[in-house]
């Protein structure tokens, strides 16, 4: 793969074992993430975008090696991630890192700002205590906040006010790749506005490759530069963010698309076709297509057949039957 | 409107906590009027009050610590802001009736989900177990429930989010309520189940004719579902109007930062940033002076900064009924 | 109901008296032995004929010649021969049994190879006919008689026994006696249920029933006993309710008190230093106020002690008073090169009664004026018994009752050179050794007495080697149906209900 | 069910082991001797050491160890020592005693301190509330042989209701149940109260409110199930401290249970027996366990499922 | 890397809320007056047995028979004992050893527990089996045998009824303390400091340990009024602490055989023990109502 490529999965794999074990009966498996096969570039945003459950997290925590795969292989950089021993994968991790969704659950309620920013760089051997000092005074100020607040609590901050902690740890030791999982999602819409403001900002200063997991298709629309959409475990379709919300190719993605409610009131009339029934469970996967079960313009092949994902004018889908094709 | 469309009105609803540091005022003299067969939409940020203006309304604000007032409450002409608890409890899952944010925790786990749903009907009309169960049936079946026969003797955990918040609708139309109050019912949800819910509920109100206050923080589903908009902002009402007025002629700058900010879906990418509104939603315990807005508002004037401007009509060009808590607004405007 | 209720404080655990040394009412009540002691008086006793007529003894004390009273009958019926007194004792020497009391035998010709698995039979043992027992010793014993009346030389059944098998006297169904009770229940930890045999050959049981509780908590014990739920209240297991019932008017007429054959001492390891010095001993025994102990702490229910033998023992005559004197003591530990005072251990085992942890504290307090600075160190008994075997067992406290009236059952328990092991090296004078084996095999009475007396004025005075205390009563409460109670001339909890009457 | 009952007997099976191993290495590393014990004062050296060989005391720990475990493993727990009795015959005797006990005293914690804490939550603060609750301390706070002593006095001494020790009938059990009782009907009314304050908070409770129910019927119909899983929980963990409990209260009321049995075998060293002991009294928390487990799937039917799905 | 060169969007966060964790917890808990009343009368408890040698009235072990038993009195302010102790300076020195009884075996098996259910609710895997079967065999060991067990086989002292009720107290704790960790370890913030690189050993030590601290505080104060429980029972039984020493489970335990004569000599440590478990007790609860809160906003 060419230099460009930050991040790269091959037939990426992840399955949890759930009951089971001793006496326990048949132990059986949900296959969150189920062979994706990706390449992300440098300075991109690449947004991530399906239902609950259907394995967003899962894989942006694959690929970062905070979980193990259970097949494939991801690449940073053209080093294999997955071969590596603790220390290589830890030395590693200052160039990958993550942003989660909860700003209250994913900072330590019982450590000051201060010493959150300084674990990372003291992890990595930054320096001195003084330097780490001023580099996290640093780091609060290229989020937007004042130094001084490196005394406070989190619990003292709203949730924005988190989220940007959330950042400023990610950028501690100067990452080349951020998952964003979420990020945005539990925020105010005025506040989320702000928070995409500064991670597109700092994406432009500090040339950050963003791995950006959201179901939420409208900052899809406005952030990313590529999409990737997933269905119980798979990606049924990538392509650029234009490209993709103007001529959807996979029939899930026109109707995720349709489902968002648009906010304009004179829209409100429109014939839209809607998704039906429920998300089948990754437990228990139907055969063929995964989507056959929702999908309105199944036929016979797709309850059968599980369609490869397949290149299309430099978009990728999984469908038997492509739309505006 | 004709005074008699009128199913419920809301005159001067204050809710006040009184906690560890002082009492905190977290809705102030909040007025609306909600017409028969109406979506009346509530919107604002998280902490502004939308789901206590709703649980004043039920009487169901956490006690001793809440207390509510309100200048007059009636609900399809009698009024119900002076009933004593008793009197209320009969209005409650009768008259009005509630759906919840969280389809997951507002179903008791260890109850069957039939006998949770058919307990109104138990309650207000002493109805028995067969008569409850087959009401429930076709509760199920009006709520779009598949296979609602296998369905009621589940346990909540064996539904699916989806399936649960129907339950929940289902719960809440079971006496024929005159009013439903739904709390954000589809944030916990998947867009493409959200979609189906709020289909489900728009459908019901033109079958059904409930009038539904719909609350939300998610401006898309305000422009789907609502005839008319109450935007709140840090425990007040900050504008009110029919929807297309007031998405088309937003008369409040918070009301016009929030159509800014909200990320569309439809059109293509601005530029790099989104328009926003600056600083943070303001702490109820201490709210600035003047216009509550007014630290983050881009044409804060000298006299935001010192008084509350009223809800007045907003500005020329708007329908009847549109009204704005601004001083751009306000007959006066700035000078005063 | 005709039934007494009585209690103890710990259950027997079996009716089998080869198998316990400490808990004899149910042998007491169930069989019979050869010959019994009587209590004749307040702390007075006398050997009469049990299941043994008459008896001969020859010439030279080794052989005794035991004629058994026709048509005594065990509760199963059979019949009393002589085959079953040598069945008896033939079972407790055998090896196979793992009897514990098998000291009072071991004076009978073959006893130590049979014992030993020598040997098949006792060759001291001998059915002469059906109902004349001979027995031969290997020395003469002058206490001999008086140990076939303890408790331990319980007569059984040979049929009944070998049947029972290891189970014998576990169960009402396992037990069988010739004694004045039947034991028909049994519930571990709670009670046994005896009823009167109405074929004892000495007459039927005045009461028809009696009734053993178990009861550990003493003031439970009290409330019972005053809610009229028991008979008979032992003061021994409740020692502080001393003053209540003596103090009382409802119960001060219903006390039974009676002289124990008993001596409270401090056995003293003379292997630990520092008293393997004479002279700390004597200081020892001079540093403590036994007055005030017997009188605070005892409610001066007894006497001091100033010799091995308990009043009421055969050959006790008062010995030298002990006196207290703490300066003096101070001068004889600056004489043993102990002027500053000297650290010395007390022991104690933590599931004793509380009494001896009370006795300690008392003592630690009394000797620190002598010098002495004593710790208290407390251990479990399993512990205790085994560091006493080793010889690593600290002085400590305890109480000794006649199992049998002979000094003998004393000075050989504390001071021969085998017993001195077992209690812990509190002797280590060979002449005492040879003299009390001596004694054993005395006949003359007078002779054997005095000997005792000079080996007391030895052992107290010279070598205080021993620190008698008192003697205590032993006092009773008993509800005034309760008749004819009397205290056991040993002045023992464990007794026969045999003449008790309630009305 | 069955199956997920069989499976948790079957993993305590190693504690179990564990537990009976602890024992025996702990009480055979130390000073003391059974043999010694059981003969006392009058017992020669000599016939102790004779003793000790007929009993295997000798032989090396693993050896006895394992030809416990094989025994035991067939049924036979061997013979008390000092009680020269089968151990599984003394234990079978006891243990109804026992068990009669503990199961009278989880009784009268639960009929107390349920239904007590119950109304402490829904009259919070009053004085209702404020007595209930000290008085449940005082449950908590008062030893055992203490508040026995304290009943046997009121009730049995000055008031002749009942009687003072013994077991022989009913009556004799009500206050040693109350006495072993009431320290846990003190835990379990305070779970109780703060369980069903937190399950008030709850938002399906605000959902029965908002259908009209009264506020009984909010607690009965809604809240009380759910507050009662942590309080079934507590009671599982009871089971083990109501068989301490049994230990002093046996031998204040004279009760002939394992209790007594128990701590006669630790002072004699008697290993058989102990091990005997033990070995119910470990499997009798397990049960107890077992049961919670049960209840909770009665109460909760997550856990139901959940349980179905390990099983 | 470079600091950014234009400044981003400065935000108009206004001046934060004046508050911290700790500020708030002590607030919390100064407004419970019961938890309040509890440690005032902790505080004066171990005031007075720091200080018993100088503040009591009596030498605690002086054996005076001649003032057996006396009661209340202006020399003898809660009358005497049946070896004419001081009941009072029998109290206060009992204190010491009551709550050194209470506190040290509670930290103790706190410590133990705290590591154990870190370890196993953070390692899980075989770590987590072997110390929940352990912890499963200590809970299901009575408790009471197992301390007398211990007591009996190391001997009564002091020591070994710390090393008795450290052992039967460290299993809940670990219970507990795994529950918590296994909650912990799906929280955002652990995973962050994962995703950091930082060690297993820092995570577990400084963001672990740091959010069951509340937990334990807790656990803390219903330790210690249990394990005095325990030491009494223990004494009770004659295993416990060894006479002279007093200790208040010792005092009473003794004291009830002179229930009848001299209820005082019973009661008197009794409602010593009583209070101080009331205390905990309160203080307990005000903990948890003052730590809970906060860690949910
Ligand atoms: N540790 C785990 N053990 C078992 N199953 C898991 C685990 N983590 C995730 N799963 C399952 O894997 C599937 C994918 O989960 P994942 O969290 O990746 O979904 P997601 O797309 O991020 O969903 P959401 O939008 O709700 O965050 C789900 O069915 C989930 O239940
Ligand atoms: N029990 C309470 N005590 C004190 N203040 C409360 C209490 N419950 C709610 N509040 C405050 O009342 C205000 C309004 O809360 P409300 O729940 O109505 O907000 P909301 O608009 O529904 O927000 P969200 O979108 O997060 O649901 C908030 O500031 C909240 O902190
Ligand atoms: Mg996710
Ligand atoms: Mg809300
Ligand atoms: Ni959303």
């Amino acid at each position: 793969m060419t230099e460009d490529v930050v991040i790269s999965t091959r037939d990426l794999t992840r399955h949890f074992r759930v009951g089971g074990g001793f006496l326990g009966g048949p132990a059986r498996v949900v296959r969150a993430v189920d062979g994706v096969t990706l390449d992300i570039r440098a300075r991109e945003t690449f947004a991530l975008v399906g239902e609950s459950g259907c394995g967003k997290t899962t894989l942006g925590r694959v690929m970062l090696r905070l979980q193990e795969p259970t097949s494939g292989t991801v690449a940073y950089r053209g080093t294999d991630l997955t071969g590596l021993d603790e220390g290589a994968m830890n030395a590693l991790r200052k160039k990958l890192q993550i942003v989660f969704q909860d700003p209250y659950a994913s900072l330590n309620p019982r450590m000051r700002v201060g010493e959150i920013l300084a674990e990372p760089l003291r992890s990595h051997g930054f320096g001195s205590s003084a330097e780490i000092r001023e580099r996290s005074a640093e780091l609060l100020e290229m989020v937007g906040l004042r130094r001084q607040y490196l005394r406070n609590y989190p619990h003292q901050f709203s949730g924005g006010q988190r989220q940007r902690i959330g950042i400023a740890r990610a950028l501690a030791n100067g990452p080349d790749f951020v998952v964003c999982d979420e990020s945005v999602s539990a925020l105010d819409v005025s506040i989320q506005a702000q928070v995409l403001n500064l991670l597109a900002d700092l994406q432009d200063q500090l040339k950050l490759t963003y791995l950006f997991i959201t179901h939420d298709l409208a900052v899809v629309r406005q952030f990313a530069d590529r999409v990737g959409v997933m269905f119980l475990g798979q990606l049924v379709e990538v392509g650029r963010t234009e490209e993709l919300f103007a001529a959807p190719l996979h029939p899930y993605t026109m109707l995720l698309m349709e489902a968002v409610p648009r906010p304009d009131p004179h829209q409100r009339g429109r014939d839209r076709p809607i998704l039906t029934g429920e998300i089948p469970s990754p437990m228990n996967l139907p055969p063929g297509c995964r989507f056959h079960t929702r999908c309105p313009f199944a036929r016979d092949i797709c309850r059968v057949e599980d369609p490869a994902l397949q290149e299309r004018g430099g978009r990728t889908v999984a469908c038997h039957f492509p739309l505006n094709g | 409107m004709a005074e008699t469309d009128i199913i419920l009105s809301v005159q001067g609803l204050t809710t006040e906590f009184s906690g560890d540091r002082g009492d905190v005022r977290v809705l102030d003299d909040v007025s609306f009027d909600v017409g028969r067969g109406r979506i009346v939409g509530v919107v604002g940020e998280s902490g502004s009050g939308k789901s206590m203006t709703a649980l004043s309304l039920m009487g169901l604000v956490p006690q001793p610590q809440g207390r509510v007032s309100a200048r007059s409450i009636t609900l399809d002409g009698q009024e119900i802001s002076r009933l004593g608890p008793s009197a209320m409890r009969r209005i409650r899952g009768r008259d009005i009736a509630m759906v919840f944010q969280e389809p997951m925790t507002s179903l008791n786990p260890v109850r069957r989900v039939w006998e949770q749903v058919g307990e109104p009907l138990a309650i207000h009309h002493g109805l028995g177990r067969r008569a409850i169960r087959a009401r429930v049936l076709e509760m199920f079946e009006l709520v779009g429930i598949p296979e609602p026969k296998t369905r009621l003797d589940a346990y909540p955990h064996q539904l699916s989010g989806g399936l649960r918040q129907r339950a929940m609708i289902a719960m809440g139309l079971i006496c024929e309520p005159k009013l439903l109050i739904a709390d954000e019912p589809t944030t916990a949800l998947d867009v493409t189940t959200q979609s189906q819910i709020l289909r489900l509920m728009r459908d019901l109100r033109d079958r059904v004719g409930t009038s539904i206050i719909l609350i939300t923080h998610d401006l898309g589903i305000i422009a789907e579902m609502c005839d008319e908009v109450n935007v709140m902002y840090a425990g007040q009402l900050v504008e009110q109007g029919e929807v297309f007025a007031l998405f088309d002629q937003p008369a409040h700058p918070y009301t016009r930062g929030l159509l800014a900010s909200i990320p569309r879906a439809t059109e293509p990418r601005a530029g790099r940033r989104m328009p926003s509104i600056p600083g943070m939603v303001p702490n109820l315990a201490k709210l600035p002076p003047g216009c509550r807005f007014n630290p983050r508002c881009g044409e804060v004037m000298p006299v935001c900064l010192r008084r509350d401007p009223g809800l007045t009509a907003a500005g020329t060009g708007s329908g009847p009924g549109h009204t704005a808590r601004c001083w751009l607004h306000s007959p006066n405007g700035g000078t005063a | 109901e005709n039934m007494l209720r009585v209690s103890y404080s710990e259950d027997p655990k079996t009716a089998d008296v080869q198998m316990t040394t400490d808990a004899y009412t149910l042998p007491l009540n169930i069989f019979d032995r050869l010959v019994e002691s009587e209590t004749t008086g307040p702390g007075q006793s006398a050997l009469v004929p049990g299941l043994a007529e008459s008896w001969e003894v020859s010439e030279d004390g080794l052989t005794y010649t035991f004629h058994l009273r026709a048509g005594v009958k065990f509760h199963d019926g059979a019949d009393l021969t002589a085959d079953d007194v040598v069945y008896t004792f033939d079972r407790m020497l055998n090896p196979a049994t793992k009897a514990l009391n098998t000291d009072i035998l071991t004076f009978i010709a073959g006893a130590e190879e049979r014992l030993d698995g020598a040997a098949d039979s006792v060759s001291g043992l001998k059915a002469l006919d059906d109902l004349t027992v001979q027995i031969t010793l290997t020395k003469p014993y002058a206490a001999f008689l008086a140990l076939l009346a303890s408790p331990g030389a319980s007569i059984y059944d040979r049929d009944f026994t070998e049947a029972a098998g290891d189970q014998f006297g576990l169960t009402p169904e396992t037990t069988n006696g010739t004694g004045p009770f039947i034991l028909r229940d049994y519930t571990l930890n709670d009670s046994q249920m005896l009823e009167a045999n109405d074929d004892y050959w000495r007459g039927r049981a005045k009461l028809d029933r009696l009734l053993v509780r178990v009861v550990s908590d003493s003031e439970t014990l009290r409330l019972l006993f005053e809610t009229d739920e028991l008979d008979v209240f032992d003061l021994d297991y409740a020692p502080t309710q001393t003053p209540y019932f003596y103090g009382s008017d409802q119960w001060k007429g219903q006390v039974r008190s009676g002289p124990r054959v008993g001596i409270y001492y401090y056995a003293i390891n003379q292997l630990k230093e520092p008293f393997g010095d004479a002279r700390v001993r004597k200081a020892f025994q001079m540093a403590i106020d036994r007055q005030t102990i017997l009188d605070k702490n005892f409610y001066g229910k007894g006497k001091l002690e100033d010799g091995v033998m308990p009043r009421g023992l055969a050959c006790y005559t008062p010995a030298e008073a002990i006196e207290y004197n703490p300066a003096k003591a101070r001068e004889l530990l600056a004489e043993a090169g102990y002027p500053d005072g000297v650290e010395i251990n007390l022991q104690q085992v933590s599931s004793w009664s509380t009494k001896w942890s009370d006795m300690n504290q008392i003592i630690q307090a009394q000797v620190a004026e002598a010098g002495f600075k004593a710790n208290i160190v407390t251990t479990d008994e399993a512990a205790f018994l085994a560091a006493r075997k080793t010889g690593e067992a600290e002085a400590y406290t305890q109480v000794w009752s006649a199992d049998f009236n002979d000094p003998d059952n004393f000075f050989y328990t504390f001071f021969s050179e085998s017993g001195t092991k077992v209690r812990g090296y509190n002797n280590e004078d060979p002449e005492v050794f040879a003299a009390i084996e001596e004694g054993r095999g005395m006949t003359d009475p007078a002779a054997r007495c005095k000997l005792y007396q000079d080996l007391t004025a030895r052992i107290v005075g010279t070598d205080a080697a021993w620190v008698p205390l008192f003697s205590l009563d032993h006092s009773y409460v008993v509800q005034p149906r309760v008749k004819n109670f009397v205290v056991p001339w040993n002045g023992w909890s464990d007794m026969s209900y045999y003449k008790v009457e309630v009305e | 069910m069955l199956m997920f009952a069989l499976r948790r007997i079957l993993v305590s099976i190693p504690v179990l082991i564990g537990i009976t191993l602890i024992l025996f290495i702990m009480l055979n590393v130390v000073p003391g001797d059974p043999v010694a014990l059981m003969m006392k004062e009058h017992a020669s050296a000599d016939v102790i050491e004779r003793v000790r060989q007929q009993m295997h005391l000798d032989d090396p720990l693993l050896t006895r160890y394992l030809s416990f475990l094989w025994d035991a493993l067939h049924g036979d727990l061997g013979k008390s020592i000092k009680l020269n009795r089968p151990v599984t015959d003394l234990i079978l005797k006891a243990f109804p005693n026992t068990l009669m006990l503990a199961v009278s005293a989880a009784l009268v914690s639960w009929i107390v301190g349920i239904p007590v804490g119950i109304l402490s939550a829904v009259r919070r603060d009053s004085f209702l509330d404020r007595f209930f609750m000290g008085f449940s301390l005082l449950g908590v706070s008062m030893p055992i042989f203490w508040s026995a002593l304290l009943l046997q006095y009121v009730f049995a001494m000055k008031l002749r209701l009942l009687p003072v020790s013994g077991f022989y009938g009913w009556q004799y059990m009500i206050l040693p149940a109350i006495v072993l009782g009431w320290s846990s009907a003190g835990v379990i009314a305070r779970l109780m109260r703060s369980s069903l304050l937190e399950v008030m908070r709850l938002d399906y409770i605000r959902t029965a409110r908002a259908k009209g129910l009264r506020e009984t019927g909010v607690i009965t119909r809604h809240a009380l199930k759910n507050a009662l899983i942590p309080v079934v929980t507590i009671m599982a963990i009871q089971v083990a401290g109501l068989l301490s409990g049994a230990v002093i209260t046996e031998a204040i009321f004279s009760i002939p249970g394992v209790g007594r049995i128990t701590i006669s075998a630790i002072s004699s060293r008697d290993m058989p027996l102990l091990q005997g002991a033990v070995l119910f009294a470990t499997v009798l928390v397990i049960l107890g366990n077992l049961v919670a487990d049960i209840l909770y799937s009665v109460l909760d039917p997550r856990i139901r499922a959940q349980m179905r799905k390990e099983a | 890397m470079t600091s950014p060169s234009a400044p981003l969007p400065a935000d108009a966060i206004e001046a934060l809320e004046e508050a911290s964790f700790l500020r708030d917890t002590v607030r919390a808990f100064r407004k419970n007056r019961m938890a309040m009343v509890g440690l005032a009368f902790v505080l004066l408890l171990v005031l007075g047995a720091v200080f018993a040698p100088w503040i009591s009235p009596h030498d605690p072990y002086r054996v005076a028979l001649d003032e057996q038993l006396l009661p209340a009195s202006t020399t003898y302010w809660l009358g005497t004992d049946n070896f004419g102790r001081d009941v009072l300076t029998r109290i206060l020195y009992g204190a010491r050893i009551s709550l050194v009884v209470g506190i040290v075996p509670s930290l103790i098996s706190l410590m133990i527990g705290t590591m154990m259910g870190i370890l196993s609710g953070y390692l899980g895997g075989r770590t987590d089996f072997v110390v929940m079967r352990l912890a499963d065999m200590m809970i299901a060991f009575p408790s009471l045998l197992l301390a007398m067990v211990v007591m009996y086989t190391l001997g009564a002292n002091l020591l070994n009824i710390f090393i008795a009720l450290a052992l039967v107290g460290w299993a809940s704790v670990a219970r507990v303390v795994r529950s918590q960790t296994l909650a912990l370890r799906e929280k955002e913030f652990i995973e962050a400091a994962r995703a950091n690189g930082t060690a297993r050993i820092t995570v577990m030590l400084r963001h672990i340990f740091p959010n069951v601290v509340p937990t334990l505080i807790v656990l803390f104060t219903l330790a210690i009024p249990e394990a005095i429980m325990w030491e009494s029972s223990l004494s009770f039984l004659g295993v416990g602490v060894q006479p002279p020493e007093a200790s208040w489970g010792l005092l009473v335990a003794k004291g009830k055989e002179y229930m009848f004569q001299a209820p005082a000599v019973a009661i008197a440590p009794g409602v010593a023990i009583l209070l101080t478990v009331l205390a905990f007790n309160f203080i307990g609860d005000g903990l948890r109502d003052a730590l809970d809160p906060s860690m949910k906003d």
